[in-house]
C-alpha cells in the first residue's frame, strides 16, 4: 500500500508527531511505502532543525529527517502554514520542503491511505 | 471505515460525536489520550458497553501502557503499531482529532 | 471530504481549513465540507472580529459556490444544541441528520478533520 | 477571585470544572470560545441560570461581537477589554485554561 | 498554587508543568499543587512510556519531597470517575474535596493551570 | 497596579497571545503597569521574528516588540520550552529575552496581579 500522513499539531506539544512516526515505522515494517508526511498547522514546527531538546529525550525533526532519507519520504509543510509560524527553508531540516496545498492535494489523491494526526 | 480517537473522554466530545457518525460495524480505535476510555469501572463504562454492540473497539497497547492502564473493559481488543497498520489495511480512515 | 468540528476566533482549525478547502477547489477536487459540533459557529452570521484583532473569515464561505464547492453540510443536532436555525446562517446550506452524514462520510475515500 | 474560563463549553468541560470549585460570589468571565455559552437558548441556558444564583457571569463584547453573538441569556453582564481590567483590579486572578 | 488539568503524553501540558514546579521550588516558594480532570492520571502508578518514544514524568513525583514540594491535593470526585483509588498513585498524597481544594484556591495570590 | 502576563500557546494557533495583548493595552490605558510577558508551552513561538504572515492580517511577534518598546515591557521567552520548539537568541525579536524559569518565579511574585491565557 501506498500511504499518506497529515501532521496537524506541533512537536513535544501534542504526541501527534510520534504516534505519526511510530505508525510510518511500522507501516514500513509491514512492507508499505510512506509516500509523503504533510505538515499543516502547528505540525510544520515538527521541520525546524533549530530544535534543541535535553539529552535524554527524542530529537523529532532529526528523527523526521532521518527517516526521510532511509525511506525516501519526502516532508512538506504547507506555506502559508510556515509563514505564520516562521518556519522558513533557513531553517528547515534535510529531506523536508516548505510547498503549498497543491502539494497536499496530490498526497490525498495518489496515495490508497491518508491518516491524520493531530 | 475504520475510526480513530485521540482525545480523552473527559476532558473532550471526541468520542461521543465519532460514535454518533460511525457505522455499524465500523471499527473504532483508541490512540494516544484517547485510550484513557477503556480503563476498567470508569464513568464510561456503560459507554464502552454500548458502543461493544455495534462496534469492534481497538485501543493502541502502547498508548495504554505508557500510561499505567492494565485493566481494561472486557470486550475491547488491544493491538501495537503493526496492528494499527493492519487495520488500515483493511479500512480506509477517519481520523477524528 | 473536510469536516470542521472546531469553533471560529479561538483556534485557528476552522480558518486554516477553509483555506486547504479553497486551494484543494482549484485543483477540480470533488469536495464536500461538512459543519458538526462547534464547526457550525463558523457560519454564523453577523461575526465582526476587528476589536480582537484577528482575520474573520465568515465571508468566505460565501466564495465557496464559485470555487464550485457546493456540497455543503451541517448538523442538525448540532445546530439545534447551540439554539441556532438556518436562517442565522451566512449560507444557503443543507441541513441533515447524523445519519445522513454518517452515510456521506462512509462513501469518502479521504476525510479530513480541521 | 476572578475566574476566566476561555474554552467552549460543548467540546471542553472546562466551566463545569471551574464552577465546582469557585466559591460563592466570586465573578467568572467568559473570554474567546468561551463566550458561547451565555447564547441565548443553547444546551448551557439552564446551567447559565444555576451559576447566576450564586456567582455574577460576565462575558468579553469583543469576543461576542467576534462571534457575532448578539442574543445572551440574561443576567449576565458583558464588559470590554478595559472592564477586564477593572475586574482584574478588584480581584485575584484564577485562569482556568 | 499549581493545577494539573491535563492528562499526561497526549500534550505536554502536566509535564512542562513539573518542570516550572521543580524550578520554582528551587527558589524557595511556598508550593502547593493540585491534580484535577485528567490531570490525576500523571500520578497512575506503572506508567511506562518507552514503546511511544516521549519520555515519561511519573518517577518526578517522588522526587518532590526532597524539593520541599509537598503540600499536593488531589480531587476525590476526578479520582472516583476514572475508576482510581489511592493506591493506585506514584505518591502518598491527600485526596479532598472539591470543597476544599476551592477554599484552598481562595487563599493564593497566583493560581497556574497547566 | 504591576501586572504579569503569562502566555502558553502559540501564535495564529490559538487566540491566547491575542487577548493578552488586547488585555495588555488596555491595563496600560487603565494606568497600570504590564510589568512582563512570559512565554511558556508553545507561547514561546509568539517571539520568533521569521514570522510572516499574510499582509492583511496582524503580525503577533512585532506587535509584541512595539509593545516592549512602548511601555518597556519585558518579553521573556523559557529557555527549556525554546529549545525543544525551535526558538533560539538568533531569531528572537528585538524586546525579547530567552531565559530561565527563575525570571517567572520573580514576575510571579513581584507583581500584584499574575494573568494567563492559554
Amino acid at each position: 500500500m501506498n500511504i499518506g500522513i497529515l501532521v496537524k499539531e506541533g512537536p513535544y506539544n501534542h504526541q501527534a508527531s510520534d504516534t505519526a512516526y511510530m505508525f510510518a515505522v511500522a507501516a514500513i515494517k509491514r512492507g508499505h511505502r510512506v509516500d509523503a508526511v504533510f505538515l499543516y498547522n502547528d505540525g510544520v514546527l515538527n521541520v525546524t532543525k533549530l530544535m534543541d531538546p535535553p539529552q535524554d529525550d527524542r530529537h523529532i525533526s532529526s528523527r523526521w529527517a532521518q527517516f526521510s532519507l532511509k525511506h525516501n519520504t519526502r516532508i512538506y509543510a504547507c506555506v502559508v502554514a510556515s509563514k505564520r509560524r516562521g518556519i522558513s527553508d533557513d531553517i528547515v531540516i534535510e529531506g523536508a520542503d516548505i510547498t503549498g496545498l497543491g502539494t497536499f492535494t496530490e498526497i490525498a489523491t495518489r496515495n490508497d491511505r491518508l491518516l491524520t494526526f493531530g | 471505515m475504520l475510526h480513530t480517537v485521540n482525545k480523552s473522554p473527559f476532558g473532550n466530545n471526541t468520542l461521543e460525536t465519532c460514535i454518533r457518525f460511525a457505522a455499524p460495524g465500523d471499527p473504532i480505535l483508541l490512540i494516544e489520550d484517547g485510550v484513557y476510555a477503556v480503563q476498567a469501572a470508569n464513568r464510561f463504562a456503560s459507554l464502552i458497553e454500548t458502543i461493544l454492540k455495534t462496534n469492534p473497539l481497538f485501543a493502541l497497547q502502547p498508548d495504554l501502557t505508557a500510561r499505567g492502564i492494565s485493566m481494561i473493559a472486557s470486550g475491547v481488543t488491544t493491538v501495537d503499531y503493526e496492528g494499527f497498520v493492519e487495520l488500515v489495511e483493511q479500512h480506509r480512515v477517519n481520523s477524528w482529532l | 471530504m473536510h469536516v470542521l468540528r472546531h469553533a471560529p476566533h479561538g483556534t485557528i482549525y476552522s480558518y486554516e481549513g477553509v483555506e486547504m478547502i479553497l486551494i484543494m477547489a482549484t485543483y477540480e477536487q470533488d469536495i464536500s465540507v461538512v459543519f458538526i459540533g462547534d464547526g457550525v459557529y463558523a457560519l454564523k452570521k453577523g461575526q465582526d472580529t476587528s476589536a480582537i484583532g484577528t482575520k474573520g473569515f465568515a465571508k468566505t464561505f460565501k466564495a465557496f459556490d464559485g470555487y464550485d464547492v457546493e456540497k455543503l453540510y451541517v448538523d442538525q443536532l448540532s445546530l439545534e444544541e447551540r439554539g441556532l436555525r438556518e436562517d442565522d446562517l451566512v449560507v444557503d446550506i443543507e441541513v441533515v441528520s447524523s445519519g445522513k452524514i454518517g452515510e456521506l462520510m462512509h462513501e469518502q475515500d479521504v476525510i479530513i478533520h480541521h
